[in-house]
């Protein structure tokens, strides 16, 4: 039954090409159905193949089925196969499953929009590349995958592209990501150069076997990890996410928020033998990861727009991902990333349905008390809330608290402590968004109030559903602390995670540690309420006291601004330069120039030619003489 | 004897060539030419062609000669024109002059046997020359002809009136 | 008696005198002329060379040679009546529509 | 078999013009192309004569007149040209008002001059037939008296020519006094016996190409080349460019194939000529690209064709040498046949600017010249091409790669001024209208004969190659 | 096989454009007809040489050979797996350009039709020549239709354009015949037989000495075709003033004149030299990636931006050729087949644009996609396959190139990879000020969606598109075995000419491989020289 687990990608990438093809001729609501019906459609199929595998059980939990051969030149050799191992299972599980919600989502938040038939055609695109990523079996198709992803979110980004910022924050994603792709390409070759094949399987058996140095290793790893931090949107490469919001916010939900920005994080997981292999890699990742996360958090404090709150907290809440990853939990990572999935999603949706109440408003400072109109948006909002602040019992607070246990026990404290750090960040601005957006007193704009309503059950429903998911989600890997192994998750993914050391900490320590991310949880709730309902001038006091501070969390540390200068600008500054003074002046000018020079040599032997007879015969003889001359001596 | 002859023509010759080149009027360019062909004349007649030596007499300073001077007085401009009188030009004629000499005489070198070894057989009688024209250069004589209806033809043409009917 | 080698320098003399007074003359006529003297240094080379050959052919030779002047003389005349008919000048300074 | 009967083609040819001069007389104006149709069949059967001496070698006057297929080759390529000249020539002379019966006869005495001179190996022979030919060439020059610019050509021509020929009699007496003799095998004979080479008989073979060097106006020697070409009446241009050139390449290559067959590379006088054709081939093009008149930019094309043809006289290859004069000799009639066919009454269109936009009004004519400066400039598949390919081939095996790569050079420089030509035909507008009369039969029937030829020998050469490879066999092998 | 096949491809066009010039000027559309006609029977034939193309074996394939002039010059033509897919490159795009002209060239149709076919056989011509003098003529033969294509059909600039063009590509090509020269007198000193064909020089072994330079000369013509680095600066003058078919052709195929040349001529003929300039060049080439990428980035008209694009790319594939191994090299050749179509397609994109709006600056478009939103997707696709995105074509022979290279050498390598960026840069950086954003220029609002016909042209380029980034095997498979006879050629003659070196010290300008017989027709020419 699993043997069809290939059709998970293809029955979207069908759909992909119809729509392509038929779509202006189509009528919307077959489009909608479609589009959604075949996500769908790959998501049972995800289910059952993902069935298949818990009853196979580890011994054959890898199942590979080679398509046709792509590439074949001299060494290099990448095959059209796919493979479905818990791994990929559980990332196709999550992508179809979001995806279809957001789908469905779609349906009725693009309903207004005249580019609908465009819309779900990238989506089902997107949904293709996605899975390819997830399913490849070797790193060559994986890139396929990886540069597909990126192309659909430019297209989604840009989607509205008569918005100059829109095509802007396409360009730029684009662009930004090919940099960490290009690194990625390096890295293949590295592998293919070091270890002679692509194939998951034959790299992880190379290394085990130590066919290549620890410097080697190291090398490829960071240049992977490259790749994965211009995809998952990590220090220095994550300043396209944030203007990433420019595209409809159900993309934000599903490119930038549950699945393509974590494609980063499966690639290192997936590779995991290989971090774990080079030591220094796995702390890079960590720092990096954690730096990040905190970094990202502080940027997310003062932001106004709701969307692009929510954009910062992803790109910390990666950075979590990738501590995991980075102190050698990557089932930690994993599974921070499935629960990430849920709530997040679950977060950019209800924003998208606050956005749609308010007809398009993002601006929390014109928000407030909106929860008596928005009866549906706002619990699961403030579930979504609650699960991405760590409060106990909800998915997020597991996925997280795994992630932070595994970093103190691989005694990176420097790390954990960033991590606790980031979680009161992580609940304060999440509470900011809630109280600013639903308590307080109303700021709307008169004619926004006037069609305030909630959203269509089209657009409610998914959001029930992940709020649902969000909230049991995290029951799938308890922690040790309720009992041995009921970490299903963790056992799940075992076959393609190696374990790369025992976590082994007393209980004692680990109910500590629970306590304190709860604590810190707690505590940046408080912060949020007492800042933003007891006494809301706070905030403004705040500013008038540290207005330097203020400045530069809101403006994002400059980063933007400065990168415009250091690379953009110079760039062009410097090739107009040299297209000027170098291409055509000194290039072309000696082409011209000997053009020239042969033309004035021309005319200068003209002017001997007077036309008078004795100059003539002055010539010849001259001719004549030197002749002679020229044969006497 | 034969010396003095021989310098005595040599000099009226070169005289007379440098006298047409300096003098103004064509008319005497002219007579200065038939002088210096018939010192020509005699030199040849020194090296024993006295055929020759009378040829050009008759053609030269008869025929060609004459024709020169018809086609001056047909022209007969008042204006007379002398050589160049930029000085530079001058100078420099002289070098070329000088050096074109030098290098011509150089090419002597040796060129010639001692003339006493010649046998002073041969003079150029007419009945001699006669018979190598109608031996061995019977075909450049044919020739001559061609040449000479061409130059005819040619002469006609250039100048006579047009025929405007 | 008289080395030929001054026979041939003479009319080397010449025929240079008759080059260089190709150029400095300005009229079309003695221009011709010039040309007319270097054809007789030749003939007067020719003729010196048949001496030195004790052959008669150099003597023939100046005999076509004398010929062609003369057929030049013919149509080079001509032509400069035919200049001077259209320009009314025989300078040759005044020859020059076509250069460059 | 008799001498006259080796006279024969001299002798058609001059019995053709003295028939003409009769004819001229008697015939009324208006069909005075009679004498062009009378002369074209005489040329005819002395072409038809040609053919019965070809691979039999004849030797008249004790050298004086030899028959072998050089000569042969030559002779019919002069035929050919004067034939092709005068069938451009029938219609202009009536437009621009030149119809002299005499222009014929004059025509036929320049080609009896040339076919004496490659029919012999005496150099007295040789200069008469120069003079024939060039007596009557300034003749020709001067024919259309009712143009300033004619007669200036013919004076220049004139007085540069007795001049250039006053050398060349000065030349021939030093090889004289050195040699005895005027006869080239003896002259060669001598300068290969000859252990110590006498400065005389060198400086006389300098002063001899010297004077060939003006009639095939190389570098020094070349000044007239433009002044005469542009005065000259087009078709007499045509003539000029075709004729004493193939004539003076003969001539040397009598004169030089063996001296350097014998490796004489050493020789300074092989120096000379290469620095000679290197001067004709950089000057030649190098002043050709400020002209704006097209029969001037022809004259120096002309020149520096006659520095590729001076590489294949140094490269020893007479073959290359030979198919190049004739492909030359298709290409560059043609070339001035379709600068005649754009003209009317008394009006010729030669300046650049009158070129705009011809390609498309006059499309087979426009076409046609392309075709021809395309081979001039030497792009491939056409004979220019193959032309240039065997002489520079050639070269290269003779072991003169520099003097090549000059070569190359120089016709790059070339193809600019020749395009030139295309561009105006073919991509600008037109400023002002330019009527022509196209009524021409003869002067199309020559274009499309260039064409054939041009193409045929660019294309499938083959048989004219054999035909060149028994002309240069005849040459004594040393 | 009785049907001369090859000569049927080759010359068909040529017949097509001798038959054109007894049809009348007025009779536009028939002629139009006509044309695509022809040109649709090449493709089809040319078909054929795809089908019965054996994959297994390095020798020539549908070798044609007939005496023609002698001395060597005789008319022989062949295929392998090299020259098989540029043929079909050729004629695959000529009715597509064709198509794409169909309305653009209003003026002189006949003209332009004939030098259109005429082009078209020059261009088959030099891929299909074996023998040197055949390949030069062809190689100097196509410049003339070229010449009146850019010079008549052109831009403001296009006489400019177009004798710069010519000559700058003479320049290199009369010094390259100046070396086939002397290798042609080389041969006929070592064996005392003319020849110009191919095998016979194969089997001569150069002295490094001599092949500096003869290297040096043909290396020059090619440089300045493919064009690499300093000589580039034709190529944006021609791609601007040229008509788009002009463009398309030009990029398409002639700048792989240059490629293909490297490949058939300057590496098997001149290994040891070639060894010796090796870094040089490859610097060239890296240059010639980044500089033109940059050079790209700040063009303000379109089609110099895909001019300077085209430098950038086959600056890759030099590079790859001179990498020297099977990846690189069959990678290059993928690469100009790519680079043939998707740059080809850019440019028709422009000039569909340009048929619309009579601009190409950047700055007088914006927001185009709304009106024409069918037109944006082709262009978009043709511009992510030059980009280089995995599942088009681009990728596949983008990633073979740089693995190659980064096989023979690291650094040039991940220099190579700055391609990836920079690609990306310029290109999306374009296609948003031109197709996206809001419409400035109020003559944008008047434009029409693409026509039946230009979209009829555009199908089959995007189609092949997909077809080489996802089942590239196809094209793959038939090149395998002649790459690798080309690399064992090189490497073989190094070898030998080294053996050589330590026999004895002075050696001669060229050795002979005993080892191989006189082909034949260097046998009948000694037939023929006696």
């Amino acid at each position: 039954m699993t043997e069809i687990f290939w059709l998970i990608p293809f029955i979207p990438a069908l759909s992909t090409l119809i729509l392509a093809v038929f779509g202006q001729k189509l009528p919307k609501k077959y489009v909608s159905f479609q589009a959604c019906f075949a996500v769908f459609a790959s998501f049972v199929i995800s289910v059952i193949s993902l069935i298949g595998l818990l009853q196979a059980g580890h011994e054959h939990s890898t199942i590979v089925k080679n398509l046709f051969s792509w590439i074949h030149a001299g060494s290099f050799k990448a095959d059209l196969s796919l493979q479905l191992d818990p791994l990929s299972a559980v990332m196709a599980l999550v992508v179809t499953g979001v995806g279809f919600l957001i789908h469905v989502y779609s349906v009725g938040y693009m309903a207004e929009d005249k580019g609908y038939t465009r819309y779900f055609t990238y989506m089902n695109l997107f949904t293709f590349a996605m899975l390819i990523l997830v399913m490849a079996s070797n790193i060559v198709l994986m890139f396929v995958g990886w540069e597909g992803v990126g192309l659909c979110s430019y297209l989604l980004i840009g989607f509205w592209f008569e918005k100059h910022s829109a095509a802007n924050a396409g360009k730029k994603a684009f662009i930004v990501n090919r940099i960490g792709d290009a690194a990625f390409l390096l890295g293949i070759f590295f592998i293919f150069i070091h270890i002679g094949s692509g194939e998951f399987h034959a790299i992880n058996e190379a290394i085990g076997g130590g066919e290549i140095t620890q410097s080697i290793a190291t090398l490829i790893a960071i240049l992977l990890f490259v790749g994965a931090v211009g995809k998952s949107a990590q220090i220095p490469l994550y300043v396209w996410l944030p203007d990433a919001m420019e595209g409809p916010t159900p993309v934000s939900a599903l490119i930038h928020a549950a699945t393509m920005v974590t494609a980063g994080v499966y690639m290192v997981s997936r590779m995991n033998i290989l971090f774990t292999f080079s030591i220094s890699a796995g702390h890079i990742v960590a720092v990096v990861g954690a730096v990040t996360a905190v970094f990202a958090a502080t940027m997310a404090l003062t932001q106004n727009d709701i969307k692009r709150v929510l954009a910062y907290s992803t790109i910390s809440q990666i950075g979590y991902m990738f501590i995991g990853c980075g102190v050698g939990a990557y089932a930690a990572g994993m599974f921070h990333l499935y629960t990430h999935a849920f709530f997040k999603s679950l977060l950019f949706l209800a924003a998208g349905s606050v956005m749609h109440a308010l007809s398009g408003e993002l601006n929390m400072q014109k928000m407030g008390g909106l929860r008596k109109y928005l009866p549906l948006t706002y619990p699961t909002f403030l579930i979504g809330a609650i699960a991405i602040a760590g409060i106990p019992f909800l998915s997020g607070f597991f996925s997280k608290d795994a992630i932070l246990t595994s970093a103190f026990a691989s005694g990176q404290y420097f790390v954990w402590g960033l991590g606790i750090f980031g979680a009161v960040l992580t609940a304060f601005y999440m509470f900011r968004l809630i109280f600013l957006t639903f308590y307080g007193k109303e700021r709307l704009e008169p004619e926004a109030k006037k069609h305030l309503h909630e959203s269509p059950p089209v657009m409610t429903i998914p959001l029930v559903l992940l709020a649902f998911f969000s909230v049991i989600a995290g029951y799938v890997g308890l922690p040790v602390v309720f009992g041995k192994n009921l970490d299903f998750f963790g056992r799940f993914l075992e076959p393609a995670i190696e374990h790369a050391h025992e976590v082994h900490l007393t209980l004692g320590t680990e109910w500590m540690l629970i306590l304190i991310s709860v604590a810190v949880a707690v505590t940046g709730i408080y912060i949020a309420w007492v800042f933003y309902i007891k006494n809301p001038q706070i905030p403004h006091n705040l500013v008038a006291r540290f207005p330097g501070l203020y400045k530069l969390l809101y403006n994002k540390y400059y980063v933007d601004e400065i990168y415009n200068t250091l690379f953009v600008n110079s760039t062009i500054k410097g090739s107009e330069v040299v297209y000027d003074h170098f291409d055509l002046k000194v290039i072309d000018g000696v082409v011209n120039g000997s053009a020239s020079a042969t033309n004035f040599f021309g005319k200068v032997l003209s002017y001997i030619q007077t036309g008078l007879i004795k100059d003539y015969a002055l010539i010849f003889l001259l001719g004549a003489i030197l002749l002679l001359g020229y044969l006497l001596f | 004897m034969a010396h003095i002859l021989f310098f005595l023509l040599a000099i009226i010759c070169i005289g007379s060539v440098l006298g047409m080149i300096i003098s103004k009027d064509q008319a005497y360019n002219a007579l200065f030419l038939i002088v210096a062909f018939a010192c020509m004349g005699g030199l040849f007649a020194l090296l024993d062609a006295p055929f020759i030596a009378a040829v050009q007499i008759i053609i030269y300073a008869g025929a060609i000669m004459i024709l020169f001077i018809f086609v001056v007085m047909m022209i007969n401009l008042r204006t007379g024109m002398g050589p160049e009188k930029k000085k530079w030009t001058l100078y420099f004629v002289f070098l070329v002059a000088a050096v074109l000499i030098i290098e011509l005489v150089l090419t002597l070198k040796g060129a010639l046997k001692p003339i006493s070894s010649v046998a002073m057989d041969k003079i150029g009688s007419p009945t001699d020359l006669g018979r190598l024209l109608f031996t061995k250069y019977l075909y450049p004589f044919e020739i001559t002809s061609i040449l000479i209806i061409a130059a005819l033809v040619g002469a006609i043409v250039l100048v006579k009136k047009r025929d405007k009917e | 008696m008289i080395p030929l080698s001054y026979f041939l320098i003479l009319s080397i003399i010449l025929f240079v005198l008759g080059a260089i007074g190709f150029f400095i003359k300005r009229d079309l006529i003695t221009q011709f002329m010039t040309v007319e003297i270097m054809l007789n240094a030749a003939n007067l080379a020719f003729i010196t060379f048949a001496k030195s050959a004790s052959s008669l052919d150099g003597q023939v030779i100046v005999f076509f040679i004398i010929t062609v002047a003369a057929a030049e003389a013919a149509v080079g005349l001509a032509i400069i009546l035919l200049v001077y008919r259209q320009k009314k000048t025989i300078k040759s300074e005044d020859i020059k529509l076509m250069k460059g | 078999m008799n001498s006259i009967y080796a006279l024969s083609p001299v002798l058609i040819i001059v019995a053709a013009s003295l028939l003409v001069l009769l004819l001229e007389v008697f015939l009324k104006r208006e069909n005075k192309n009679y004498i062009a149709y009378i002369s074209l069949i005489f040329l005819i059967a002395c072409a038809a004569v040609c053919v019965q001496f070809w691979n039999k070698v004849y030797s008249y006057f004790d050298g004086n007149l030899i028959l072998d297929n050089l000569s042969l080759f030559f002779s019919f390529i002069l035929i050919l040209a004067t034939f092709l000249i005068i069938l451009i020539s029938m219609k202009y002379l009536t437009l621009q008002d030149t119809n002299y019966g005499e222009y014929y006869a004059l025509l036929l005495f320049a080609l009896s001059g040339m076919i004496i001179m490659v029919s012999s190996q005496d150099l007295i022979v040789i200069f008469l037939g120069l003079e024939v030919l060039s007596i009557s060439s300034y003749t020709l020059a001067g024919l259309r008296r009712s143009d300033e610019k004619s007669s200036e050509a013919a004076i220049k021509y004139f007085l540069l020519g007795s001049f250039a020929s006053a050398f060349l009699v000065f030349g021939i007496a030093l090889l004289f006094g050195a040699t005895q003799s005027t006869s080239i095998p003896s002259i060669i004979e001598y300068f290969q016996s000859e252990s110590a080479l006498s400065m005389m008989a060198l400086v006389g073979l300098g002063l001899v190409v010297v004077g060939f060097g003006f009639k095939i106006a190389v570098v020094p020697f070349h000044m007239w080349t433009p002044d005469v070409y542009q005065g000259a009446p087009t078709p007499i241009t045509a003539f000029f460019s075709v004729g004493p050139k193939a004539v003076g390449f003969a001539v040397l290559l009598r004169i030089f194939y063996p001296y350097f067959r014998e490796a004489l590379q050493s020789q300074a006088i092989f120096a000379l000529l290469w620095i000679i054709a290197v001067l004709t081939m950089v000057v030649g093009n190098l002043i050709a690209l400020r002209q704006t008149n097209v029969k001037r930019i022809l004259a120096y094309s002309s020149i520096a064709h006659a520095g590729y043809l001076m590489i294949a006289i140094l490269a020893g290859d007479n073959e290359s040498l030979v198919f190049y004069l004739t492909v030359y000799l298709f290409m560059n009639i043609g070339a001035f046949a379709s600068v005649i066919a754009l003209g009317k009454k008394d009006h010729e269109y030669l300046e650049l600017e009158d070129y705009r936009g011809i390609g498309f009004k006059y499309p087979w004519i426009g076409a046609t010249f392309s075709v021809f400066l395309i081979s001039l400039a030497g792009f491939p598949p056409t004979g220019g091409f193959l032309a240039k390919f065997y002489v520079f081939s050639a070269a290269v095996r003779q072991g003169l790669v520099s003097l090549v790569i000059i070569g190359v050079l120089a016709s790059l420089v070339s193809v600019f001024y020749y395009l030139r030509i295309i561009i105006y035909m073919y991509m600008k507008e037109p400023s002002y209208e330019v009527e022509i009369n196209i009524d021409n039969p003869a002067l199309f029937l020559v274009l499309f004969l260039c064409l054939y030829g041009v193409l045929q020998l660019g294309i499938f050469p083959g048989n004219i190659l054999v035909l060149i490879r028994q002309a240069v066999s005849s040459l004594p092998l040393l | 096989m009785n049907l001369p096949i090859l000569s049927i491809v080759t010359f068909l066009p040529l017949a097509g454009a001798v038959l054109f010039i007894f049809i009348g000027r007025e009779r536009e559309n028939l002629l139009r007809y006509l044309g695509l006609f022809i040109t649709i029977i090449t493709f089809v034939a040319s078909l054929y040489l795809y089908f019965n193309f054996n994959a297994q074996t390095p020798e020539p394939q549908f070798v044609e050979k007939s005496a023609w002039i002698g001395y060597g010059i005789n008319y022989h033509i062949g295929i392998d797996g090299i020259s098989l897919y540029l043929v079909l490159l050729t004629t695959f795009l000529m009715p597509i350009v064709l198509l794409s002209s169909w309305t653009y060239i209003q003026s002189r149709v006949k003209e332009y039709l004939i030098f259109m076919l005429m082009l078209q056989t020059g261009i088959i011509g030099v891929f299909v020549a074996l023998n040197l003098f055949l390949f030069y003529v062809f190689w100097e033969a196509m410049l003339i239709p070229m010449y009146f294509l850019i010079g008549i059909w052109g831009g403001h600039r296009k006489i400019y354009a177009t004798v710069k063009f010519v000559l700058f590509t003479m320049l290199g090509s009369l010094l390259m015949l100046v070396a086939i020269f002397y290798m042609y007198s080389l041969f006929y000193k070592a064996t005392g037989t003319y020849s110009f064909n191919i095998f016979d020089y194969h089997r001569m072994i150069l002295n490094p000495n001599v092949q500096t330079w003869l290297f040096l000369a043909f290396a020059l013509a090619f440089a300045i075709k493919v064009p690499m680095f300093p000589f580039h600066t034709w190529l944006p003058d021609a791609h601007v003033e040229a008509p788009t078919a002009g463009s398309v052709v030009l990029a398409a195929v002639l700048l792989k004149m240059g490629t293909y040349g490297f490949l058939r001529f300057a590496l098997p003929l001149f290994p040891d030299a070639l060894q010796k300039f090796l870094p040089v060049l490859a610097v060239l080439c890296i240059i010639g990636i980044i500089y033109g990428g940059l050079m790209a980035l700040i063009q303000k008209d379109v089609k110099s931006l895909v001019a300077y694009s085209s430098v950038s790319h086959m600056g890759l594939i030099m590079l790859a050729v001179f990498a020297l191994n099977i990846e690189a090299v069959e990678g290059a050749i993928y690469q100009m087949l790519n680079h043939g179509l998707s740059t080809g397609a850019l440019f028709l994109c422009v000039g569909i644009l340009y048929e619309r709006s009579h601009t190409r600056l950047i700055k007088d478009f914006g927001g185009v996609s709304k009106q024409m939103p069918v037109f944006s997707a082709f262009f978009l696709i043709c511009m992510l396959s030059s980009v280089g995105l995995p599942g088009l074509n681009g990728f596949v022979g983008e990633v073979l190139c740089l693995y190659g290279v980064f096989k023979t050498n690291t650094l040039f390598g991940i220099l190579g990879v700055t391609t990836v960026i920079l690609a990306a840069a310029y290109l999306l950086w374009m296609f948003q000020r031109v197709m996206q954003g809001p419409i400035t220029n109020e003559k944008i609002f008047s434009f029409k969606d693409l026509r039946v016909r230009e979209i009829v042209y555009l199908a089959p380029i995007v189609v092949m598109m997909f077809w080489m980034g996802i089942y590239p095997q196809t094209f793959l498979r038939k090149m395998d075995v002649s790459v690798t006879h080309l690399l064992n050629q090189v490497n073989k003659k190094e070898a030998i000419f080294t053996k050589a070196q330590k026999e004895k010290k002075t050696l001669p300008p060229s050795i002979l491989m005993e080892s191989e017989k006189h082909t034949e027709d260097t046998e009948k020419e000694e037939k023929e020289s006696r």
